[in-house]
């Protein structure tokens, strides 16, 4: 038995979990209900700190293992749930505050502890606390059938998601014989190798029932269809962190149950078949919903759907692609890295252009939502105007910003991993993925356009105006500058990501047959070429930066 | 200092355009006069480098650069992009056309731009720096940032301060080349990664000398990457150009923008797509070109009657312009694609010539539509009786872009069309069909002069529309504005190789060189290719190219000698 | 083995559609027959393997009445029964409990299960139900394509549990004691244990938070934040 | 005006020493029947009680009817007790001291008609006493009523058989479980009834029920940390051992367990299911005849349950100081601890009609706050508490518990002493009451 | 033995889609949630008490995972039922196909 983990390691969560019941506790007087935003936001910043005093630790037990990838997610849920909070800052009503705060941290919390999990039901549990506050705060947030309809569709939808998920944890429980997941690779991916098994049967039910619940979270098709009823019923701050929170944690899992089925070690399993399917059909499905909305924030769901379809293709290429003998792998060569980016990226963007509608009201009152509610909104309001069209910009992945950089990994990932990785014999297909991805980014341009055009080409006699409220307006403009700054800068955050990757990296690694090399399949070479298919490193020039060492700071 | 300067050209127009968007309201006005400033000053920078490169070519060779700027930019594990940029003999005569256009794309939206000034501005000077900053990348990626960040400004600029179809032609403007320049995009990773594969490094970048110079042959890209590529490239590119069945964005765009956007459109943006073809399609991958020359050929040739037949029946006299530039870009293509070296230097000086005579008859046009309000042909006549001076300036260009001889299109036309008739890879069918198009350009441009100028005189009621200190005939400032365009019609007619000469080795030693080492590494491509063109082809017996020599230089230019290792 | 597997699925399937409320109440009325005949077959199936050990008896008796009631959670017309129904369900997946050993799992299910959580649904169904039955309890929704796309999935899921051939337990079997999952519980998954009481901690703050709300404010639209 | 013969029958029955001589005649056939019988039978029955699997089954057989029968004696005790309460006498007409009323009352059970009103849903009618009935009697299992027994004819080397029916694993936790699914009688007969009282009082009931569970479960949950067990046997073994019965390590546990049983047998103060003022009897009002005995018999069952399992966890079931302990296996210490363990039952018992018949009723915002408000912080206190001295290994040590009681009491009180909330209760937005219109 | 379980399982859980995918009453639907995780409960138990490796590390886990599904499962009982009986406060009807306020144009 595994000794118990530290409680050290946990502080950043037990931090976030007292703060919750502290924000709960302080919603009970008036008095304390002013306190209650200031508080979450102390509690965000000090987790945050003590996250980044542990930025090299490396600790496991108790069904949690706190590693790069652990360290990232941690960084980027604080970062965004700072963000969150201001945009958030005084959604509910004002009795409710101190209940709705603290179930944000209570969801954060668990968004921690996705990326922790190293455990079947460690995960579960943490994908749940995730998801549950969720459903409620898109409740909380406004009064009215509206809130409670979309929180009812969005919850009902996530309780099936959530047995779904179970059900293939508990196949894939059965296939390893122990929860625990470092201890499951190797008998998930041994299982998936030899058919007509009955470790097969279970293992393949497993992994496919998991990875289609784990959909759900991302919002990615064929589960896509309540999305954006949720969006629009939900109010426009809470629709922000919707499309952050759930879909970092949906990948985080993500990326441990396809590190589970031998994917990225070995091409095997029906992940690669799955995921481009879906892949294909999110982008294609949610751009082309996309496309005939009037409402924004239900253009914006669907464009989320898009949005994971992209991060697929990152989350197929795995974080081994340019080269599998040497272990270096760039971030062209790391979807995983890439996916991480992108995740981020479209979470700042996403809450951006939620937290502008939300800061907005129309002349008569009415929350902002049509295309035609914010027309003309630069002469009123140019700053979120601005904002509105970065966050579209950002969105539709026009260099440079921040969204181009992560396509350019995304896709720029799946192309490597076409060439030389253990998947390569998938080549033909993930180049047709790279190609489907890019037109339906163009495709995307489409009604990215409308509401730039919408906010920007036209003039409008009763533009929305600014409900007041300057924490929304702090967190509005700190989206903006974070997307300006990663846009120009954006190395930090995109090494950040690569070195989030090591330990997947690593892990995959260990399981990749010993002759990677032997068993990428000549056919994906050029006929004429008689190069090795792994990058040698003999040149003298060896990685910009090596893989594994935070770049970030 | 070149460094400087070309920091100048790229910077200073983006931090303006800051600035401008950030004057107070009661300094709105003063908007137009700091851009004008702005816009001098880089036409100034333009101009010093320019007059930098003879002194960079005796000291460095034909692919000397001016004003090289490299920074490491984004250096994450395994993929290095540097902001890098320098002007060479090829992308420097278009700076200067950039350079001269943008203080007078500024200009002549004094009186023509009322509302939102400060925007219109601030838009003007980030589209200027886009445009530069995409002729002086040496990065491809960054080439290619540049060439996307071009739309946005230019989606405002027509979407706001168009005509009355202005939203639905930014947005058809943007998605068209939008849509094709992601397909670039995937095209360029894909190149990329295959690069750093052939070449054994570990370290992904997007270096343009390096990519220009991969390996060809064997252990290089192969031929059906190549063509694939090509095709990939050829998407964004060819939208942007436009080429024949790609083009349908360009007329509604050009008639709905605001003058200042057209003439940029026309005289810097369309030229993005051929340069494009010119600095990435061909060098990078010249045996896809060689495979595809031939349909590209077709493209242009189809694109050149087809346009100058639109041109024909067009009564809105700026859409007439605006389907000339089909007409004339295909020219361009098809003098590139005959993959001659008159061809090359033919398209090149076609593209800044375009620039010059498009830009002000689209100048022209704006100018006539502030008095008119129309640009219906039937509903104005006989203008050369009240505007004289606009009749001799738009006669002039008039003359300048059918190919007068003496002017400068001529020069271009006349070696595109040698060119096309001579190259070997496509035959004399290409040039004979081409010719077809000066015939036809010369008919619609006479016919569409003399319904404007000649003729009884025909004005919409309540016109000419005088406000804003304009006079019947064309105001101190218009002429102002357009006489460095005349004077450069000229020169460029007069003394074409002002900018050849300096071309010529460049694009040899980058481009054609580049096909050559293709046709050697290949027989099918040397094939394809054809022989070597006849003698008289070529201006003077130097020039011949040496099909089977050796270079002198080496094939990979190690990474020290390009500006050190990476970090 | 897989050909039985297909008639019980043909058998289920068609049993439950026709058993589905729906506008079919003249062929409803067949609905026992098909349901029957699966139920006949299983049973066979099983029995014959259950004379050999007393315990493959229990399993059968219990696994029959779990699926039977589970069946009638799903097609009853009255959402009490099914909540009765589905606490006859909880009862006998509890014997299937005892018979694999786990007993304390057994006991927990019918104290959380039986004894909380169904009771709510039963209180809610009272104080949310009129007392004839809704138009949408008679009337089910697609029911033929929900039939055929669970069972084509039950069907999937069969073979690749069939495919395998017989199965042996190769491991140490795990006996559900108090202590030893006590142990379990609170050494190897003390964080999770509380990761849990946050969730119930959510969930509650949640249901008390909603529960407060009226529809006499009503403001559809407008945020209650102003 | 009593018919006159009924009226002689009547007299005679009330004479002790016709009822002695009638019973005494009754029974005195049958008790020679089987001893003259005994040699053939007795071996059989000598075999079955020194089984460890039958005799368990025979004794819990033997409690079953027992109980049934104890059930009529609690009505009967009910009666006297209330009639005390009221200073009256209860009643007395029905044989001697009124003990043949039992018989008088389950005649009349028999007898009554049998109605099943028109409008209930006569599935769930008919089921709702069924499934009240018997999870209250199947509780029982797990009591450990005496300890083992050994016969004398047992051969010495034979394990000693046990009192109780079934020791599992899960102990309690089946009292609990099994007492959880007792809600369902009480629920499905309002909702069955079609009647707006009855469907109250079946609301009622189960908001009630579920309330009360939780505070029930805290204050096992304390004792389940101090005994490390949740076998009922062992429980009581370690107090025996010890001579220490967990009351006095954790009285407010125990008041918290009491208070909760009686929520949980839906008796006053906590009968506002059947609230006869309000609800003309709530779930049963519709009930009449054996289906009502039926639900009377549950209540009943219920509190014997509740009482037995408060002897066994919190007053050491059949321990008593000064009698034989479980190392004595004989019969006679067996009837011994029968008895001692019956007794405090019925000491229980007798409390439960005290405070019956003492306590006026809740209201039911008093009752959920009770529960919510006052038992559920509490029991959350103690349990942390005691979570605390087990985690210093003073789980045992009479003092620190003692200490943690009186501290969670003081603080209850201090609390309850400086709220401001009005001890009515009145739910503060209902409409203002004018004191004139009273 | 271990075959008939998860079947039964897989029956339970497939039956609870089901009923998921085409009851019309939202606490019917509710309720085939809760029997899916019945069938997940027995098959993790299943799989526990027959284990497929020979080594396996954690027979108890499929328990405690179980147990774990239980809380879980009462956590969204208590948010599924307030949210019904609000739904119902608006609406007066638990009829799921009368959520459709929020759909595409």
């Amino acid at each position: 038995m595994t000794p118990p983990i530290a409680l050290t390691a946990l502080l950043p969560e037990i931090i976030l979990a007292v703060g919750a019941c502290a924000v709960l506790l302080l919603g009970l007087t008036p008095g304390g209900r002013r306190l209650a935003p200031w508080v979450t936001l102390a509690v965000l910043i000090g987790s945050a700190a003590v996250v980044l005093t542990q930025r090299s630790l490396t600790a496991g037990g108790s069904g949690l293992l706190y590693g790069s990838l652990a360290y990232f997610i941690r960084i980027a849920a604080l970062e965004l749930g700072v963000l969150i909070t201001l945009v958030n800052w005084s959604q509910a009503a004002a009795h409710e505050r101190g209940e709705f705060l603290s179930l944000l941290l209570l969801s954060l919390t668990g968004l921690l502890l996705v990326g922790a999990a190293n455990d079947l039901v460690m995960l579960f549990l943490a994908l749940e606390l995730t998801s549950i506050p969720t459903y409620i705060l898109i409740v909380m947030g406004r009064t009215g059938a509206r809130g409670a309809e979309s929180g009812t569709k969005y919850f009902y939808l996530g309780a099936l998601a959530a047995a779904i998920i179970a059900y293939g944890f508990s196949f894939l429980y059965g296939v390893a014989g122990t929860a625990s997941l470092t201890a499951a690779v190797s008998a998930v991916s041994a299982a998936l190798q030899q058919p007509g098994t009955l470790a097969y049967g279970l293992a393949m039910t497993g992994v496919v029932l998991t990875i289609g619940g784990l959909l759900f979270k991302l919002a990615a098709a064929p589960l896509h269809f309540y999305i954006a009823d949720v969006y629009q019923g939900a109010p426009s701050p809470v629709a922000g962190l919707l499309g952050f929170v759930p879909k970092l944690a949906g990948l985080a899992a993500l990326f441990r149950i396809v590190l589970l089925t031998g994917h990225w070690s070995a091409g095997v399993g029906p992940v690669f078949g799955l995921l481009w399917i879906v892949a294909v059909a999110s982008m294609t499905v949610g751009n082309v919903l996309a496309l005939r909305q009037v409402s924004i924030k239900r253009l914006l769901a669907y464009s989320g759907v898009a949005h994971a379809g992209y991060m697929l293709v990152g989350v197929l290429a795995g974080p081994l692609a340019l080269s599998a003998e040497s272990g270096a792998s760039g971030l062209l060569g790391n979807g995983v890295a890439s996916v991480l980016y992108y995740v981020v990226v479209y979470g700042i963007a996403n809450l951006g252009a939620f937290a502008v509608l939300g800061m907005l009201r129309t002349r008569t009152g009415g929350e902002v939502e049509t295309l035609r509610d914010v027309a003309g909104l630069l002469r009123r309001e140019p700053a979120a105007a601005l904002l509105l069209a970065l966050a579209m910009f950002t969105l539709m992945g026009l260099p440079p910003t921040p969204g181009f950089w992560g396509k350019l990994g995304l896709f720029g990932s799946a192309l490597a991993a076409a060439r030389v990785t253990p998947i390569a014999e998938h080549g033909p297909w993930l180049i047709a993925l790279v190609i489907i991805a890019v037109l339906n980014s163009a495709l995307a341009a489409a009604y990215y356009l409308r509401v730039i055009a919408a906010v920007l080409l036209y003039e409008n006699d009763r533009p929305a105006e600014s409900a007041g409220g300057e924490a929304p307006q702090v967190g509005a403009l700190l989206c903006g500058f974070l997307l300006v700054i990663f846009a120009f800068v954006p190395s930090g955050l995109l090494g950040s990501g690569l070195s989030a990757t090591a330990e997947l990296s690593d892990a995959t690694l260990a399981a990749t047959p010993v002759h990677a090399a032997d068993r990428t399949p000549t056919r994906a070479a050029p006929a004429e070429s008689a190069r090795p298919r792994v990058f040698p490193r003999a040149d003298g020039e060896a990685l910009a930066v090596p893989v594994g060492r935070p770049a970030l700071e | 200092m070149e460094s400087i300067l070309l920091n100048v050209l790229i910077f200073l127009p983006l931090g303006a355009a800051g600035v401008i968007a950030a004057l107070p309201e009661r300094h709105a006005r003063q908007a137009g006069s700091l851009a004008l400033v702005i816009g001098l000053i880089t036409l100034a920078a333009s101009l010093g480098l320019a007059a930098r490169l003879p002194a960079a070519l005796a000291a460095d060779g034909p692919d000397a650069q001016v004003g090289q700027v490299q920074r490491d930019w984004i250096t994450v594990g395994g993929v290095a992009l540097r902001y890098h940029v320098g002007l060479d003999a090829v992308s420097l005569p278009l700076v200067v056309l950039t350079g001269v256009l943008v203080p007078l794309s500024v200009a002549c939206s004094f009186t023509a731009i009322r509302a939102r000034i400060r925007e219109y501005y601030a838009w003007l000077m980030a589209l200027a720096a886009a445009m530069f900053g995409v002729y002086a990348a040496r990065d491809v990626l960054l080439f290619y940032i540049f060439f996307e960040f071009t739309l946005v400004p230019l989606y405002f600029l027509i979407g706001i301060w168009g005509g009355s179809e202005r939203r639905y032609a930014a947005n058809k403007f943007f998605l068209f080349t939008f849509v094709g320049s992601v397909l670039t995009f995937a095209g360029l990773l894909y190149l990329a990664l295959r690069a750093a594969e052939i070449d054994g490094r570990s370290v992904i970048d997007f270096d343009l000398v390096r990519l220009s110079t991969l390996r060809l042959g064997p252990g290089g890209l192969t031929a059906a990457e190549q063509s694939v590529l090509f095709l990939a490239l050829f998407a964004g590119f060819a939208i942007k150009v436009p080429l024949f069945p790609l083009h349908t964005w360009l007329p509604l765009a050009h008639t709905e923008a605001p003058t200042a956007g057209s003439v940029l459109l026309a005289g810097v943006l369309l030229k993005l797509g051929t340069y494009g073809f010119l600095r990435l399609s061909l060098p990078i991958v010249p045996e896809g070109a060689v495979a595809w020359a031939g349909p590209m050929a077709v493209l242009a040739v189809a694109g050149i009657i087809y346009g100058a037949l639109c041109c024909w029946v067009q009564r809105d006299v700026k859409k007439l312009v605006a389907y000339s530039s089909v007409s004339h870009l295909g020219f361009c293509m098809l003098g590139m694609f005959s993959l001659l070296p008159i061809g090359l230097s033919g398209s090149v000086l076609y593209m800044v010539n375009h620039g010059i005579s498009t830009g002000a008859l689209f100048l022209l046009v704006g100018m006539l539509y502030e008095r008119y309000h129309t640009r219906d042909l039937d509903q104005i006549g006989g203008l050369a009786r009240r505007m004289p001076v606009f009749a001799f300036f738009f006669v002039l260009f008039v003359l300048s872009s059918i190919g007068l001889p003496g002017l400068n299109g001529f020069v271009s036309e006349f070696t595109v069309l040698l060119a096309a008739f001579n190259s070997p890879r496509l035959g004399p069918w290409y040039g004979a069909l081409g010719a077809t198009g000066i015939l036809l350009g010369a008919i619609y441009m006479l016919y569409a002069t003399g319904k404007v100028l000649f003729g009884p005189v025909k004005e919409p009621v309540g016109t000419p529309d005088l406000s804003g200190g304009l006079t019947p005939d064309l105001t101190r400032r218009e002429i102002a504005i357009l006489t460095p365009l005349a004077v450069l019609a000229v020169v460029l007619g007069v003394y074409p190789r002002l900018i050849t000469d300096p071309l010529d080795p460049a694009l040899k030693s980058q481009i054609l060189a580049r096909l050559e080492q293709a046709a050697a590494a290949r027989p099918v491509v040397a094939a394809q290719m054809g022989p070597a063109p006849r003698p008289e082809a070529i201006f003077g017996e130097k020039d011949r190219p040496r099909v089977a020599a050796p270079r002198p230089k080496p094939q990979v230019v190690p990474v020290a000698q390009r500006g050190g290792p990476l970090r | 083995m897989e050909n039985l597997l297909i008639a019980l699925l043909v058998l289920g399937a068609l049993g439950l559609f026709l058993a589905l409320p729906g506008g079919r109440a003249h062929l409803a009325r067949f609905a026992p027959v098909p349901l029957a005949g699966a139920g006949g077959v299983l049973a066979a199936v099983v029995l014959r393997a259950a004379l050999s050990e007393p315990q493959r008896a229990w399993f059968a008796g219990l696994a029959l009445v779990a699926l039977a009631a589970a069946v009638r959670v799903v097609t009853h017309r009255r959402p009490v029964y099914s909540a009765l129904y589905f606490v006859l369900l909880i009862l006998a997946v509890t014997g299937l409990l005892v018979l694999l050993e786990a007993k304390f799992l057994a006991a927990a299910l019918v104290i959380v299960y039986a004894g909380a959580i169904l009771v709510t649904y039963v209180f809610v169904i009272m104080l949310a139900q009129q007392a004839t039955a809704a138009s949408y309890d008679v009337r089910a929704r697609e029911p033929f394509w929900g039939c055929l796309a669970g069972f084509l999935l039950l069907a999937i899921v069969g073979m690749q549990l069939l495919s395998g051939g017989a199965a042996t337990a190769a491991g140490p079997a795990a006996v559900g004691t108090v202590a030893e999952v006590g142990t379990r519980l609170l050494t190897h998954y003390a964080v999770a244990v509380q990761v849990g009481g946050l969730l119930l901690l959510a969930a509650m703050v949640g249901a008390i938070a909603i529960a407060r709300r009226k529809p006499a404010a009503d403001g559809d639209g407008g945020e209650s934040a102003a | 005006m009593m018919d006159p013969t009924v009226a002689r029958i009547e007299r005679l029955l009330r004479n002790p020493l016709v009822l002695v001589t009638a019973a005494a005649a009754l029974t005195a056939p049958v008790v020679l029947l089987a001893w003259l019988l005994w040699p053939w039978y007795g071996g059989f029955v000598q075999g079955l009680l020194a089984d460890a699997f039958w005799f368990p089954l025979l004794f819990m057989l033997f409690v079953l009817v027992m109980i049934l029968n104890a059930t009529a004696l609690c009505i009967l005790a009910e009666r006297k007790i209330a009639g005390f309460t009221q200073d009256r006498r209860g009643p007395n007409r029905v044989g001697f001291w009124g003990l043949l009323q039992p018989l008088a009352d389950g005649l009349k059970f028999l007898f009554k008609e049998d109605i099943i009103p028109a409008n209930v849903d006569r599935a769930l009618f008919l089921l709702a006493p069924c499934l009240a009935l018997v999870p209250a009697l199947i509780g029982f299992a797990i009591i450990p009523w005496a300890g083992e027994v050994r016969w004398p004819w047992m051969p010495a080397d034979a394990p000693a058989v046990s009192t109780q029916a079934a020791s599992l694993d899960v102990g309690f936790l089946y009292l609990l479980a099994v007492g959880s699914l007792g809600v369902y009688g009480v629920v499905l007969a309002g909702y069955a009834s079609n009647n707006k009282y009855s469907f109250y009082g079946g609301i009622r009931a189960t908001a009630q029920m579920i309330s009360y569970e939780l505070p029930m479960g805290l204050a096992l949950l304390c004792l389940l940390m101090t005994a490390g067990s949740l076998r009922p046997e062992e429980i009581v073994a370690q107090q025996a051992d010890s001579g220490l019965w967990y009351v006095f390590l954790h009285p407010l546990a125990f008041l918290l367990l009491l208070t909760s049983s009686f929520a949980e047998t839906n008796r006053a103060p906590f009968d506002l299911a059947e609230a006869e003022q309000e609800l003309v009897g709530g779930f049963h009002t519709e009930y009449s005849s054996m289906k009502f005995a039926m639900f009377f018999l549950a209540e009943y069952a219920h509190m014997i349950t509740g009482s037995a399992l408060m002897v066994a966890l919190f007053f050491g079931g059949w321990h008593f100081w000064g009698l034989p302990g479980a190392a004595d296996t004989s019969w006679v210490a067996m009837l011994l601890r029968l008895a001692v363990f019956v007794g405090k039952v019925v000491l229980f018992i007798g409390l439960f009609m005290m405070i019956r018949w003492t306590i006026p009723r809740f209201r039911f915002d008093q009752l959920m706050r009770i529960a919510w408000l006052g038992m559920l912080p509490a029991g959350v206190v103690l349990l942390a508490g005691t979570a605390v001295l087990t985690a210093f290994g003073l789980e045992r040590n009479v003092w620190a518990c003692l200490a943690l009681n009186v501290a969670v009491l003081a603080g209850m009180l201090v609390y309850v002493g400086r709220s401001r909330r009005p001890v009515t209760g009145r739910q503060p937005d209902l409409p203002a009451v004018s004191v004139g219109a009273v | 033995m271990l075959i008939a379980y998860l079947l039964v399982g897989a029956a339970l859980f497939t039956l609870g889609l089901i009923g998921f995918v085409t009851r019309r009453n939202l606490i019917i639907i509710f309720l085939c949630t809760e029997m899916m995780f019945q069938g997940i409960i027995l098959n993790l138990v299943a799989l526990g008490r027959y284990p497929l490796a020979s080594a396996a590390a954690g027979p108890l886990d499929g328990q405690v995972f179980a147990l774990f599904l239980i809380a879980v499962a009462a956590a969204e009982a208590a948010l599924g039922l307030t949210l019904v009986v609000l739904l119902y406060r608006y609406g007066r009807s638990l009829d799921a196909g009368t959520l459709t306020t929020l759909r595409d144009p």
